[in-house]
């Protein structure tokens, strides 16, 4: 049983995978904030903070081409993007709660629709999971049912442990695949204990009963309250790991330019607005609403999920201190 | 006497780099006078292309933005003299404006080299091909300006695509 | 060294917000008050709107109460109900930008019931809103602040502020960037631009950003592409640099706000002493009627037209 | 989606010589949008523009480009043609491939390339251009003229003259002027009330002009075409319906020895008054100040004798709302007073001279009191302090003009003239005095002027002394003028019986406040600013407004008359036609996304932006948002570039039009 790596094994491994072209993706700093990044160096990696962003970019990218035009005369010429020339990646260093809303993304890329955008690159990634040994008082994946070792969403897993290195634990085919290809580098049990993890305070929210009070809650005065201060910035949907929506948009001028596709965010006024000018979400609360709704209440009907994990980037980073697990705690106090 | 040889007499030269110089310019004063040099047969370097504004009070920065963005090596601003406006204030306010934006450009990184102000009259047809002769030959010692046109095709990293052909796609864009 | 910075007289502001919420808010001088309230997070704050004088007691100031409130009073915030004259609680920095917004016609002095807060400094972040206000925790702006004491409220808790002088952080980051070549400053700001995802976080916390219409939202024709790209990032940065220019008031939310860590402020107070410089002008609180780029003089610097 | 048609000229060979016109046309051809191109010997001749007419029409052409000469040259004549096959004329460009190409360029294939990107950047910019209507205004044909002196009424007269109602405001209780004030005139010496009362009563009995005398203007609203006066008629006290002008009221007025304003202070009248004897109207007024009936309530003695019961202590200021399309502003000046320096005024004293406190130094319009046959002293030159006839005269120039130090740089430029024709009075009428000048330079250009300062000289035996009076002091009975002779290079000390000095003129005090109220600019010594120096030098930037006569800058009478008759000239080419027409190249607000922070009206130089208030259905107000009046925009775009939501948009040059130039590079 190959089960644990040493932490000289580990970065020797990605070192090797970076030398083979392979897209090494990973927590490293980048013009002072630490972000999922491909690294060119194995020791770039950073492993005691939770990245800024959220590692759903590797699949799903800040923006992307997914066609470009150009006009001659009166031709007008296509060039399709080949999802074949993604380039495979290793994902590594993947907090929990990253990792387990990659199961939550692939429902709904994969659904009426199949994003081969998103499930081509997906398919080309290998994630391997790390758990965390430190928590703020921001973190609420305990909350919401999962843990700073919940494997959910990791091909492969690493938990560290005392003395240093990790013990390493295989959850689906490509993971097993991966220890298969790189077994050199993996050892047998180990009987280090591993180092005490992180332990987020907030107590489990009653999901269901959340989910019962927004079924009958659309309109409510409670949303004044809870999002009249929102400013309507972006900010929490991008930092947000399952937070999903883009926007299609084409740039470029009369003659070339692109279709591109990037993240969108419901906190914007521009989000439902429409082309005649009304606009169905008018105020800033009525936006918040469906950024609630849609995390506990409209995937859970659709996909049987929640879309939230709980890694408190929204409630660090909001400007105005909107804080999610507050009010979830609050609506299932109602 | 030397300089005014120059231009009248120029002599054919290749050069290996010819910058795109983009002029904006009011309607009354500079474009005036570069019809005036027009009509007195001066001649200058054939890099320049000129957008006619009504003054240079419409004039947005945002214009010198997008030239360079659309790939110009050199931009050039050009209006009435103070005084002349023929809109009264119109070129005061430009000068405020421009005064703040090169600073701004300047601090971003934008070599002001390659960012040229002048007020030419109607009456300064030999005023005009001087400045557009002088920041041409400027910028084509300067080399092309990259920087935005390297941005234009710079993605973050998470949209980058590998492909060799798609590659020289995008190159070609 | 890091040195605790004094914030004891924080408790008995709070008290005196608190008394003069109560008041007005019973008296029925205002229809509402903006101001700072506990949130669950140790030591956090977040903005309130009360409209009850039995809510008063919510309110608080605190190292944490990073905002500028100034924000929900313009046109790009509907939500705050303008009925009648409203409360709102300001550090000197926010002040200066309601000032403003009165010089640009968007609110009107005799509409607000300001209450200033003497202030010694607040956090530069607040990830962690429970840290100690030190040295090395105050924001930025805090370092330069020539405001402690908000002048032309309506109220000002008589509290006393102990100040230290302390390195201004943005001039030296200004002046350093000013000594490196166009090239090396264009590689500093790609990178940090690079970083931006077009959260537009930046321009919404920012009083000066009312616009109903963003021009950067506009498509046609599109100043400035919209997806988060470096191109655009960069465009996107300049264009708002260029349209705060003389009308930032310097309360630095654009860049406490940024997730991606991009020194937003930079540029803002780089084109603030630019200004002062050319035409000495600077923001404070005194409304005026016209700022450095709607006004002009015959004898303006030119030494940069040919 | 547009069908582009592209016109080359090779203009006869200015063009074709270097630029390569048959490849530039093809190769615009393929430019997406296109639909015709074609190359032609000389585009602007008949043939030339029947060819893009013929294009419109059968091609079904629906922009235009046409590349040849400079738009400053026949866009007017293209525009004009597209116009004629059915087009809007502003959906035609010019892309410049002459002067700003084939003349300047030596390289054909250089100027070949360049003439081809001129034109694809006119081609994406007209695919951008709008239909423009143009703008109508519809026009009041009723002017005003502020100010009832001779540039006023000379203004008034030729406006009413050629058929249209003019309503004429003056402050004081009769038009005149300073001009009414007057002896005799230079270069003709004929005598000023003769040649000016005439026109006076012709402007009384005009039955197309509305007198309001002792009146104001209050408050201007509008523009060209469709201003809003309103003027302030002051409570004059008397009836002038029921006034006949028979004067006993002034007769048995007990308060007699109220200084006379109109006679420069040397003489006095009852508190109920007409300022001079032939006034206009011959309506006397009541000072109320000095009239003991206002100041204690008793007297009434004017009400008791007044035959047709005209005297109406009870009567109110009125103010009245005169529509008018065009204004005449002829507001005149003031001299520069040495004694009482006006308030707020930058100008330093003249102390030096002792005027206010030597009785005997006076200044030029005091001179033309004493000289005037209708003045003080029935036309006898006569001391103030003694009324002796002064044998020694000392007139000195320049007093406050062309002094830089002092505060003024202007030439007065009447000055020269008017003391030479104060020594030819002064020597026609004490045929045994001397006149003395103390003169800088004599500035004579005009007809028959430099004869008229040479006559004073040659035949009336003044004598010119260039330099300046350092000093002057009155000795017992005389003023001792000390001054230099610098031909000579000698002091001179002349014992003089009076002193004239030749003070300057300045605008009216107040000139500024009323320039506010009709948005109009002014230099720092508030004299009117016209909108061009030398090319419109009647008219004031904001449109519809004129000036005549002193308040634009120092004048004479003839110069005065001229600019008013001109002025007058303009208002009626305004009125000429039933609406203003002007080329919709004006700004236009977009009310949806403009935020109202009015960075616009900042920035404005015509004032054309205005201040609207949107309301709902039930009335309430939602926002205020900037709107520019398109009759006042003169489209310079300003506003646009200032605008941070790019809420304002200049028609013809919009955005996406110059973004597109800014893209096809």
């Amino acid at each position: 049983m190959q089960n644990f790596i040493s932490e000289q094994n580990l970065n020797t491994l990605l070192d090797k995978l970076i030398a083979a072209g392979k897209r090494v993706v990973a927590p490293r700093l980048t013009a002072g904030t630490v972000l999922y990044e491909p690294l060119q160096k194995a020791e770039q990696m950073v492993h005691d903070e939770l990245p800024r962003r959220s590692a759903k970019e590797t699949f799903f990218p800040v923006c992307e081409d997914i066609m470009s035009y150009e006009k001659e005369g009166q031709q007008v010429r296509l060039t399709d993007i080949d999802p074949n020339s993604f380039p495979e990646t290793i994902l590594v260093g993947v907090r929990p709660c990253d990792a387990a809303a990659v199961p939550v993304l692939d429902a709904v890329f994969s659904w009426d629709y199949r994003d081969e955008f998103f499930l081509k690159r997906r398919d080309k990634t290998t994630i391997i999971g790390l758990a965390c040994t430190t928590a703020d008082d921001a973190c609420f994946c305990t909350a919401l049912g999962l843990s700073p070792a919940d494997p959910k969403g990791s091909d492969l897993f690493l938990t560290p442990v005392e003395g240093g290195g990790y013990t390493c634990e295989t959850f689906t085919e490509k993971g097993e695949q991966f220890i298969a290809s790189h077994g050199s580098f993996f050892s047998g049990q180990s009987d280090a204990k591993t180092l005490p993890l992180a332990q987020p305070q907030t107590d489990k929210f009653d999901l269901k009963k959340v989910k019962a009070w927004l079924d009958e809650h659309f309109e409510d005065p409670a949303w004044d309250s809870i999002a009249t201060r929102c400013v309507g910035c972006g900010a929490c949907a991008f930092v947000c790991p399952a937070c999903h929506c883009f926007d299609i948009v084409d740039e470029g001028t009369e003659k070339k330019g692109k279709r591109r596709k990037s993240w969108d965010a419901c906190g914007f006024w521009k989000f439902t607005h429409h082309a005649s000018g009304h606009n169905p979400r008018d105020q800033q609360p009525k936006r918040y609403r469906n950024r609630i709704m849609h995390k506990f209440k409209y995937y859970d009907d659709k996909f049987g999920q929640t879309l939230c994990t709980g890694c408190g980037r929204c409630i660090r980073i909001c400007p105005v201190g909107i804080d999610i697990a507050a009010i979830v705690e609050e609506i299932s106090k109602k | 006497m030397a300089k005014e040889k120059v231009y009248m007499h120029a002599e054919k030269q290749k050069h290996s780099f010819e910058p795109k110089i983009i002029a904006f310019v009011c309607t009354w004063c500079t474009y005036a006078g570069a019809d005036l040099a027009g009509t007195s047969r001066m001649q200058y370097p054939a890099n320049v292309r000129v957008l006619k504004f009504p003054c240079t009070g419409r004039i947005d920065p945002v214009f010198i933005l997008k030239a360079f963005q659309q790939g110009a090596d050199g931009v050039l601003v050009s209006g009435c003299h103070p005084g002349d406006c023929h809109y009264i204030a119109g070129n005061y306010h430009a000068r405020r404006r421009f005064a703040a934006f090169r600073k701004l450009l300047e601090f971003i990184g934008v070599d002001l080299d390659r960012l040229q102000f002048s007020w030419v009259s109607a009456a300064e047809g030999g005023k005009w091909v001087e400045v557009v002769t002088e920041l041409t030959e400027r910028v084509r010692a300067m080399g092309p300006m990259n920087e935005f046109k390297e941005l234009a095709l710079d993605e973050q990293w998470s949209g980058k695509l590998d492909s060799p052909e798609l590659k020289e796609a995008y190159n070609a864009i | 060294m890091t040195q605790a910075i004094d914030t004891s007289i924080y408790s008995a502001v709070t008290s005196a917000i608190q008394a003069e919420a109560q008041r007005i808010l019973s008296e029925g001088q205002v229809s509402a008050v903006v101001g700072y309230a506990p949130a669950r997070r140790k030591g956090s704050a977040q903005p309130v709107v009360i409209t009850e004088a039995s809510d008063a007691g919510k309110l608080i100031f605190s190292a944490s109460c990073v905002n500028n409130l100034a924000v929900y009073l313009t046109k790009a915030k509907k939500e705050i109900p303008k009925n009648g004259k409203i409360g709102i609680v300001v550090k000197g920095c926010d002040l200066k930008a309601l000032v403003g917004l009165m010089g640009e016609t968007q609110l009107k002095r005799e509409e607000l019931h300001i209450i200033g807060v003497p202030c010694a400094g607040v956090l530069a972040s607040t990830f962690q809103p429970d840290k100690a206000l030190t040295t090395e925790t105050i924001a930025p702006k805090c370092r330069e602040c020539d405001a402690q004491l908000p002048q032309g409220c309506d109220f000002v808790p008589p509290q006393q502020p102990v100040t230290q002088a302390l390195e201004k952080k943005y001039a030296a980051e200004i002046a350093r960037l000013e000594a490196l070549t166009p090239a090396e400053r264009w590689a500093f700001w790609k990178e940090q631009f690079s970083k931006c995802i077009k959260c537009y976080a930046c321009r919404q916390v920012c009083p000066f950003c009312y616009c109903e219409q963003c021009l950067c939202d506009r498509n046609k024709p599109q100043m400035v592409e919209t997806s988060p790209r470096p191109a655009g990032n960069t465009a996107w940065h300049i264009v708002r640099a260029m349209h705060l220019a003389g009308r930032c008031a310097g309360c630095a939310e654009c860049e406490r706000v940024c997730p991606m860590d991009i020194p937003l402020n930079l540029l803002n107070r780089k084109m603030a002493k630019e200004l002062k410089e050319l035409y000495d002008y600077e923001a404070g609180f005194e409304i005026k009627e016209k700022g450095p780029l709607s006004s002009y003089d015959e004898k303006d610097d030119q030494s940069f037209i040919k | 989606m547009s069908r582009i048609g592209v016109f080359v000229c090779h203009c006869g060979e200015n063009i074709s010589r270097t630029v390569d016109v048959e490849r530039v046309a093809a190769e615009v051809g393929k430019l997406p949008g296109v639909a015709f191109s074609t190359d032609y010997k000389y585009m602007c001749s008949d043939p030339g523009q029947g060819l893009i007419k013929k294009a419109i029409r059968e091609q079904r052409i629906s922009h235009v480009v046409v590349a040849a000469c400079s738009p400053r040259m026949h866009e007017k004549t293209f525009r004009k043609a597209v116009e004629a096959a059915g087009l809007n004329p502003f959906l035609c460009e010019m892309a410049n491939i002459r002067e700003h190409c084939s003349w300047v360029h030596e390289d054909r294939e250089e100027a070949t390339v360049k003439a081809i990107e001129i034109v694809g950047m006119m081609v994406e910019r007209v695919k951008k251009n709008r239909v423009l209507p143009t703008i109508t205004v519809p026009v009041t044909k009723r002017s005003l003229v502020i100010g009832g002196g001779i540039a006023g009424i000379q203004a008034a007269l030729d406006i009413a003259d050629a058929g249209h109602e003019v309503v004429l405001v003056e402050r004081e209780p009769s038009i005149g002027g300073h001009m009414a004030q007057l002896s005799e005139t230079f270069p003709t010496l004929d005598c000023s009330q003769c040649i000016m009362t005439p026109k006076m009563v012709d402007v009384a009995n005009h039955p197309r002009i509305k007198l309001y005398t002792y009146s104001e203007v209050e408050h201007v609203e509008g523009f060209i075409g469709n201003f809003q006066v309103t003027v302030r008629k002051k409570a004059r006290s008397v009836n002038e319906d029921k006034c006949t002008g028979c004067g006993v009221c002034m007769e048995k007025c007990p308060i007699r020895k109220i200084p006379n304003k109109f006679d420069c202070n040397l003489g006095t009248r009852p508190a109920i008054y007409v300022p001079f004897p032939q006034a206009v109207p011959n309506t006397p007024v009541i000072d109320r100040e000095n009239c003991t009936k206002f100041k204690t309530g008793k007297c009434g003695l004017c009400q008791k004798v007044c035959g047709p019961g005209a005297i109406d202590y009870e009567q109110e200021d009125r103010l009245i709302v005169e529509p008018v399309g065009a204004i005449v502003v002829a507001t005149g000046f003031d001299l520069y007073s040495i004694t009482e320096k006006p308030k707020g005024s930058a100008i330093k004293g003249y102390g030096e001279f002792g005027h206010g406190k030597i009785p005997d130094v006076i200044d030029g319009l005091t001179f033309e009191r004493l000289a005037s046959a209708s003045g003080p002293t029935g036309g006898k030159i006569l001391r103030p302090s003694d009324g002796r006839e002064p044998k020694q005269i000392v007139f000195i120039q320049c007093v406050g003009s062309r002094a830089r130090e002092k505060g003024i740089s202007y030439c007065s430029k009447i000055c020269c003239m008017y003391t030479a024709k104060h020594t030819m009075l002064y020597h026609h009428k004490v045929h045994d005095g001397q006149a003395y000048v103390f003169f800088m330079d004599a500035r004579t250009p005009g007809k028959n002027y430099d004869e008229f300062w040479r006559r004073s000289i040659e035949e009336e035996e003044a004598v010119y002394i260039r330099g300046m009076v350092s000093r002057l002091y009155q000795k017992g009975n005389k003023i001792v003028v000390m001054g230099s002779d610098i031909a000579v290079g000698v002091q001179v000390e002349i014992e003089a019986d009076m002193v004239v000095l030749a003070t300057a003129v300045q605008p009216r005090i107040g000139a500024d406040s009323l320039a506010q109220k009709l948005g109009i600019s002014y230099d720092k010594y508030n004299f009117y600013s016209e909108a061009h120096a030398k090319l419109r030098p009647v008219e004031c930037a904001t449109a519809g407004i004129y000036l005549a006569g002193v308040c634009q800058g120092p004048k004479d009478i003839p110069d005065a008359v001229s600019q008013a008759s001109a002025a007058a000239a303009k208002v009626m080419t305004l009125f000429a036609k039933d609406q203003l027409e002007r080329e919709p190249i004006v700004a236009r607000v977009r009310e949806a996304s403009c935020v109202g922070c009015f960075a616009c009206k900042k920035v404005c130089a015509y004032g054309a932006v205005e201040e609207k208030e949107i309301r709902d259905r039930q009335g309430n107000l939602i926002k205020v948002v900037a709107y520019v009046n398109p009759g006042v925009c003169a489209g310079c775009g300003t506003c646009q570039a200032t605008c941070p939501s790019k809420s304002v948009e200049l028609d013809g040059y919009t955005d996406e039009q110059m973004v597109a130039m800014i893209e096809a590079l």
